[in-house]
């Protein structure tokens, strides 16, 4: 493999692992932030993802169907939030699960019941469509390099957000013990309700950037929750740091395994069972990469105990 | 008299658009035949193949149906087939075909009104022989049907095999893959993604500026899909079996009706569910099911006329069929397909050899 | 007017009663001492006060206004500032995190606090979980008046202090109530520091408030049946 | 009676009325749903021993279910075929007899659990909860593409196992047979729980601090319970592969860890009778719901809503009030 | 001479700049209370944590009744002897406060508890559970669920929880903390029969108990021991005076 691919690889691994820290934003700011197992992410980015399609169809407009999927993921954490999260807090993290995963079935078919069960069309917008050329002779798709730019605002953003601000002290102090900030002088409940709009606003937004160049469909959010808890663990929970280091590094361990491991399994074997042992092996790569920082790492890269 | 037919289907979740098209085409085959006498009984299976399988057990003992339909996908019909079968049930696939229950595993009450599953790839590997394609990059999802399919391909297809990737099931990102195919000197790309897979990697694939023709089997390229793709997959070529604008007697009417009466274009799959309550319709017309041997005769027969054409069946119940070659177009605002040529005639199987009954 | 007001309080946890007839009084710049042994009700008057748990009977009511409908945070913003049992600051934040998270403009600035407790001012960076059992009690007494309270309530809040801090801190409520008209509930275990800052006492006897006074009127006889002195 | 012995024995007799009466009146289906509940309850006690005893929330049970199953399905298509699992160093055959598929089921699911469980215990808290979906997600993608057993296609085992002295083909003898097993698993569980080790299990869940300072090792303890718990679930996993006469890669993915959990949480994390409340409700509702719609999943999202939100501590915990989890005095 | 029973030696332990042990020497012989005081964050608790295992130290030794175990985890040096109690409540919440001495008499068996028997039906266990909460003073509250006991009651708890083990050295961290007058009266009684049994090092900011109990006092400040002593030694110790103690107000 030429040095050029090479590069370009590690490029798309890093586009997929800014891509990653998108979908995982939210879920951190939810569950690391406010100590809340929200199995129901992955349909808040679902919702995102319809919402902008069903906007973009209607209007021709990306900027607006953004704005829809960032309004529609944020009124529906509100609902969500005030209707069934908030009795949960000071439940165990079972209850959550069961509740959350409750919620991921009326999501997904109430989704389909008003979408149909096709896949919706929504479409990178023509500005940024087609590929831009880099130095080494590298092209690269315009889109994903907008991905990574977002992405790198976002976890910015969060970052001040968690660590420098008032919001943010409150927020974590309420993780540890939401009686006593209560005590003090905080109204502890509209605080959670917009901090789980915030986070669902975020899922709503990944799923409408990332809808744009995969599949707007029911079940869309599914795997992605599963990549976005790999990746805030890897990183280390409640760490928005953590989760964006972890997303860098699932993103490239896949990308990196996705395309090495064949080749180097094809140097001592057939190239078929390279093939499929190799793809076979990259497909577990991020799991096994979590299972060795865990291993490690107890709590994570930037987590504390 | 009469009959009770079973069909489990996946009416939920992810894969639901395929399976309640499926239902639609059939019902609406049933319907126009205009026979009251055939009862239906319609399961959802969510897709999980230990529920198909209680499904059936559910259909068998309690329902006692006589025929069973419906599964969309291969490992459910794996699960549920040999064993509804084995109780002396007659079963009709209207999708998925996979390789086991055409050779070694085929069975008398065994029908498959759709497809094996490498026909049309070995139709795509036929006309890519036939058109000089020299080299071609192969891409599937790592799992037993994405094997099959590209094997299916390199049957009969005589150039080179530039590369061969498999990816991750349910894998939604590809631009390693996409960076690797345009590194490739290969003429052309063969890919077998199927749903959202597949959208998600055309999306990405037409927005690289990556530019080698594209072409797969029709599961990619259904209206369905086509609908999400976009302008994206123009130009993209797929091979099927059927299409809407195949000019044959009965497909412009069943297209109309079926538009008429769900308000949206038949599917692939819609189509393969029509024929399939077709072929039920005719054996009826012919025999009692309660004469399983004068019923599975007349189902051999396949006295009906099927939306895609001349239709047989081969010794190993599965279909002898004509497979087209379609182009990606656009017609006024809709992404569709077009047939453009023919890939492969009177195709059948090449597993039908190990089939002993 | 009273300040702050408890009438006939009851309350449960679940099923079974706390508090059974709860009635205490504290008016403007006063300092009360709330006494009793161990498990006698004392924190759970406390939660009452605070909303952190919500009474059944009686009333409960600050400057006259009923409370009982109040969420917790309500009853901070109206000027009540606690330092809990057992401290309870916030393990994940930083000293200085945790006295700013809460606070409301007043007197108390962080720089006043940090020279109230030099120590605070010293591990102003460390993450609370680390302090030390004192300068966690520390923390939670400048986290409170950082709310810039009008009622400051103290629950054992020099439990775990070395005697020259208690001393300070004993040496501080006096200095509050003097300068700053600051009122004042407190619990704690000595007595004889209670005696000397406190205006008044109540004693709590298995969930009922059985006497209040002046600490001149608590002869050797009360306190031995309700303190064990 | 405590009113949670009475629930559970209620629920202990309706899950055999059921079959009984389906039996007479010839709905075998009925009694394969019986016996579906039965054997998902099983792996649900399996997971309940980490799960609600030791506060090992392990999102890949799934594992040593699958596990089971495939012990099943492998040595039973190699019964089929005659032909030997292995032939060297020495020779393995395939069987069909039950006994030595559930031995082998629980052996290789208690060795995967020492293996995976030593590791995954280093962690705790959601980390746990992720590091055991990892190794879960692992066998799920080895079975996906490992062709020998039929990759995700999995693999059919034609005829049902056999069992000494019973005809396992009949549904109400191998409901008999599930259903002796289950009540042996809860009545392990049972004792397990009011041990001198479900006790200091069950303070290592709520203080680890506090069992090391009285000298015990709470990694082993819970080492130990891990073990256990995926034997019990693994032998659940052979049993499934043997209702359906069929296995396949499903089996392993995280959506069935999840939904064993689902049965535990919904039943009552950490009563004896939770996982079967709870499989049993369940399976109920996908049964009655299923015919309603082709949207049923939001009548059933909503149902299991109500009960988490005003159910504290699942169905029994609604049933019998609060207190009297853990199986203690 | 009396042996000593815990001895410390040249333990240093330092969080990034801060010095929370400085060369810390001291022992326990058997039979007496050694009194560990000094100011807030000087450096206790680290101690402690680093006797009983918890924490390793940076450099330095502990030897119990003769045997070196700087390198023995909690659990071993728990088996080996060492009782504590915790300065902030460390108890199993959900479980009932007989529950909790249980599984401190199951601790002190020095083995894995079996999976089959019934613990609570174990009346050895038992015995000694309900002895060292009458010992305390709760016994009427063997069966409350340990949240649902006061503040004060639940750091008895924890001292006969550590009474169950059997040990034969205490270490405590506080246990008169958040005990009124009457509590604290009680267990100062307590301890000093208690010494008999095995010796106790105490770390407790109530100087009228720790003056009542010490046989030696040792004052920690900065990390580093600054004197050691009896008690009128201590008192009269202007250093200790200042940095500790305060100005004596006289009664
Ligand atoms: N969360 C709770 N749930 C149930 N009962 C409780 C709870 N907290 C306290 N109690 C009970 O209420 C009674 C009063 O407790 P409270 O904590 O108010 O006592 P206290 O006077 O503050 O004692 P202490 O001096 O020990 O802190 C006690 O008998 C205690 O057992
Ligand atoms: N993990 C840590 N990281 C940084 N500093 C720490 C850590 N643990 C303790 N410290 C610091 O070490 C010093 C000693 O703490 P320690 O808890 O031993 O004090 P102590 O003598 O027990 O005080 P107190 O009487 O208040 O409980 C304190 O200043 C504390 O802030
Ligand atoms: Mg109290
Ligand atoms: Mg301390």
């Amino acid at each position: 493999m030429d040095l050029v691919l090479l590069i370009e690889q590690l490029l798309n691994g890093l586009q997929f692992g800014v891509m990653l820290f998108l979908m995982a934003a939210g879920l951190t700011l939810i569950f690391g932030v406010m100590g809340l197992i929200n199995l129901a992410h992955g349909s808040l980015y679902m919702v995102g993802a319809f919402a902008a399609a069903a906007v973009a169809s209607a209007t021709g407009s990306f900027t607006l169907a953004l704005i829809a999927s960032l309004a529609a993921a944020a009124i529906a954490g509100v609902i969500v939030e005030m209707v069934v999260i908030r009795r949960l807090y000071d439940r165990d993290h079972l209850d959550q699960v069961l509740a959350t995963f409750a919620l991921i079935l009326i999501f997904s078919e109430g989704t389909r019941w008003v979408f149909g069960s096709f896949p919706l069309y929504l479409d990178v917008p023509s500005a940024l469509s087609g590929a831009v050329d880099l130095p080494f002779g590298i092209s690269y798709p315009a889109y994903r390099l907008a991905i990574i730019g977002i992405g790198f605002v976002v976890a910015f953003g969060l970052f001040l957000l968690i660590t420098r601000t008032r919001i943010g002290m409150r927020i974590r102090a309420g993780e540890s013990d939401r009686e006593m900030i209560a005590a003090l002088g905080v109204n502890i409940a509209v605080l959670y309700t917009a901090v789980f709009a915030l986070g669902a606003a975020l899922a709503g937004f990944a799923g409408a950037l990332v809808g744009a160049i995969q599949s707007v469909q029911v079940g869309m959010g599914e795997p992605v929750l599963i990549l976005a808890f790999v990746t805030i663990v890897i990183g280390g929970i409640g760490s928005i740091r953590g989760a964006f280091v972890g997303a860098l590094l699932v993103g490239l361990t896949d990308t990196m395994g996705r395309v090495l491991l064949p080749v180097l399994f094809g140097a001592f074997m057939n190239p078929s069972a390279a093939t499929s042992i190799g793809s076979a092996l990259a497909s577990m790569s991020i799991y096994i990469l979590m299972a060795a920082i865990l291993l490690f790492k107890p709590t994570g890269l930037y987590g504390s105990a | 008299d009469g009959l009770k037919v079973g069909m489990i289907t996946t009416l939920s979740g992810g894969g639901a658009g395929l399976g309640i098209d499926v239902r639609d085409g059939f019902m609406l085959a049933v319907k126009q035949s205009g026979r009251s006498d055939i009862e239906l009984v319609v399961e959802d299976d969510q897709r999980k193949p230990d529920v198909a399988v209680q499904l059936a057990d559910k259909l068998v003992q309690s329902e006692k149906v006589d025929v069973l339909t419906g599964i969309i996908w291969s490992n459910l019909a794996m699960a549920v087939v040999p064993s509804v079968t084995a109780q002396g049930k007659f079963y009709l696939s209207p999708n998925a075909g996979p390789s086991a229950l055409a050779g070694k595993g085929c069975h008398p009450n065994y029908f498959n009104v759709s497809w094996q599953n490498d026909a049309f790839n070995e139709a795509a590997g036929a006309w890519a022989t036939e058109n000089g394609v020299e080299k071609v990059f192969l891409l599937a999802p790592n799992y037993p049907a994405g094997k099959d399919m590209i094997a299916g391909f390199k049957r009969f297809y005589d150039g080179e095999v530039s590369n061969e990737v498999y990816t991750k099931l349910g894998q939604t990102d590809y631009a390693a893959e996409i960076a690797q195919i345009r590194a490739d000197d290969a003429d052309m790309l063969y890919y077998f993604l199927p749903g959202g897979m597949g959208i998600s990697f055309m999306k990405q694939y037409a927005g690289s500026g990556a530019d080698k023709p594209v072409m797969g089997p029709a599961f990619s390229f259904d209206q369905g899909i086509l609908g999400a793709i976009g302008e994206a997959a123009l130009g993209v070529k797929n091979t099927s079996h059927w299409s809407k604008d195949l000019d044959v007697p009965g497909n412009a009417e069943f297209v109309a009706s079926f538009t008429e009466e769900f308000g949206r274009l038949p599917s692939l799959y819609a189509a393969q569910g029509f024929d399939t309550g077709l072929l039920l319709a005719s054996a009826m017309e012919k025999a009692d099911v309660s004469d399983a041997d004068a019923f599975r005769a007349a189902l051999k027969e396949a006295d009906f006329q099927s939306v895609r054409g001349d239709f047989k069946f081969a010794p190993n119940h599965h279909p002898i069929h004509t497979i087209y070659m379609r182009e990606v177009v656009k017609e006024g605002d809709v992404v569709t397909n077009k047939v453009i040529g023919v890939a492969a005639e009177d195709h059948t199987d090449a597993y039908g050899v190990d089939c002993k009954m | 007017m009273s300040l702050l007001r408890l009438e006939h309080v009851s309350a449960f946890y679940g099923p079974s009663q706390a508090l059974f007839d709860v009635s205490l009084r504290l008016d403007q710049g006063e300092v009360v001492a709330l006494m009793g042994r161990n498990g006698m009700g004392k924190t759970t008057t406390i939660k009452v006060i605070c909303r952190m748990l919500k009474h059944r009977g009686g009333a409960v009511m600050l400057d006259g206004q009923d409370m009982a409908r109040w969420p917790s945070y309500r009853a901070a913003r109206a000027g009540l500032g606690l330092v809990p049992e057992g401290r309870r600051c916030f393990p994940n934040l930083s000293v200085r995190e945790n006295l700013i998270a809460s606070a409301r403009p007043g007197d108390w600035t962080l720089r006043r606090v940090f020279d109230f407790f030099p120590r605070l001012g010293e591990r102003a960076g460390q993450m609370a979980v680390s302090l030390s059992g004192g300068e966690q009690q520390m923390l939670a007494i400048g986290r409170a008046l950082m709310t810039n309270p009008r009622i400051l309530i103290l629950d054992e809040a020099t439990e775990g202090l070395a005697p020259v801090i208690r001393n300070e801190i004993w040496a501080a409520i006096g200095q509050l109530k003097r300068d700053t008209g600051l009122s004042i509930l407190v619990v704690d275990k000595s007595l004889k520091e209670l005696s000397r800052v406190a205006d008044r006492g109540v004693i709590l006897e298995r969930g009922r408030s059985v006497w209040g006074g002046g600490f001149d009127r608590l002869d050797a006889e009360k306190r031995d049946r309700y303190l064990g002195v | 009676m405590r009113r949670e012995t009475l629930i559970n024995t209620v629920l202990t007799l309706g899950l055999l009325a059921v079959p009984l009466a389906a039996w007479a009146m010839d709905e075998p289906y009925t009694i394969t749903l019986a016996t579906k509940v039965v054997i998902l309850a099983l792996a649900g006690v399996g997971l309940n021993l980490a799960l609600g005893l030791g506060g090992l929330v392990s999102l890949g049970h799934a594992m040593f279910f699958g596990i089971g199953g495939y012990a099943a399905g492998i040595l039973a298509s190699h019964a089929q075929s005659y032909d030997p699992i292995m032939e060297w160093p020495f020779l393995i055959e395939g069987t069909q007899s039950m006994p030595v598929i559930w031995l082998l089921a629980i052996v290789v699911s208690a060795l995967v659990a020492l293996a995976t469980g030593a590791l995954s215990l280093r962690t705790s808290g959601v980390y746990f909860i992720m590091i055991t979906l990892a190794f879960g997600q692992m066998f799920y993608y080895f079975t996906i593409s490992w062709p020998a057993y039929g990759g995700e296609d999995g693999l059919s085992i034609y005829v049902r196992d056999r069992f000494p002295g019973l005809n396992t083909l009949d549904p109400m003898h191998f409901f008999g047979l599930c259903f002796a097993l289950l009540m042996l698993g809860l009545f392990i569980v049972a004792r397990i729980s009011r041990s001198g080790f479900g006790l200091a299990l069950n303070a290592a869940r709520q203080n680890e601090a506090r069992v090391r300072a009285v000298g015990i090792e709470p990694y082993r303890l819970r080492l130990i319970a891990f073990v256990i718990s995926g034997a019990i679930t693994g032998l659940a996993g052979a049993l499934y592969a043997d209702l359906n006469r069929f296995v396949s890669p499903v089996m392993f993915s995280w959506q069935t860890s999840g939904e064993i959990m689902i049965f535990v949480i919904l039943g009552g994390v950490a009563r004896l009778f939770g996982p079967v409340a709870g499989a049993a409700l369940f399976i109920i509702l996908e049964e009655v719901l299923g015919g309603v719609s082709d949207y049923w999943h939001i009548y059933l999202g909503a149902l299991l809503l109500i009960v988490v939100l005003f159910a504290r501590g699942g169905l029994i915990g609604l049933l019998a009030g609060r207190n009297g989890g853990g199986g203690h005095d | 001479m009396t042996e000593s029973l815990l001895d410390i030696r040249g333990i240093s332990k330092s969080f990034g700049a801060l010095k929370a042990s400085d060369d810390v020497s001291l022992d326990l012989k058997q039979g007496e209370i050694h009194a560990l005081i000094g100011p807030n964050g000087a450096g206790k608790s680290t101690l402690i944590a680093q006797i009983a295992g918890s924490l390793r130290p940076d450099s330095g030794e502990v030897w119990l009744e003769g045997r070196n175990v700087t390198h023995h985890d909690t659990v071993a040096r728990a088996n080996a002897g060492l009782g504590r109690t915790f300065q902030i409540s460390s108890l199993a919440m959900e479980d009932t406060v007989l529950q909790n001495a249980v599984l401190g008499a199951l601790g002190a068996r020095h083995r894995v508890p079996g999976v089959w028997r019934p613990v609570m039906r174990d009346s050895d266990l038992r015995a000694t559970a309900i002895e060292a909460l009458r010992e305390v003073g709760l016994e009427e509250f063997a069966h409350f669920r340990t949240a649902d006991l006061s503040h004060g009651q639940r750091r008895q708890l924890e001292v006969a929880v550590a009474l169950t083990l059997r040990p034969h050295v205490f270490l405590m961290d506080e246990p008169m903390a958040g005990l009124g007058a009457e509590g604290s009266a009680i267990l100062v009684e307590f301890l000093r029969n208690l010494k008999s049994r095995a010796p106790i090092l105490l770390v407790e900011h109530d100087m009228d108990a720790v003056f009542q109990l010490a046989d030696r006092i040792s004052v920690l400040v900065y990390g580093r021991i600054i004197a050691t002593g009896s008690p009128d030694e201590i008192r009269a110790n202007r250093e200790v005076r200042e940095a500790y103690l305060g100005e004596e107000d006289e009664e």
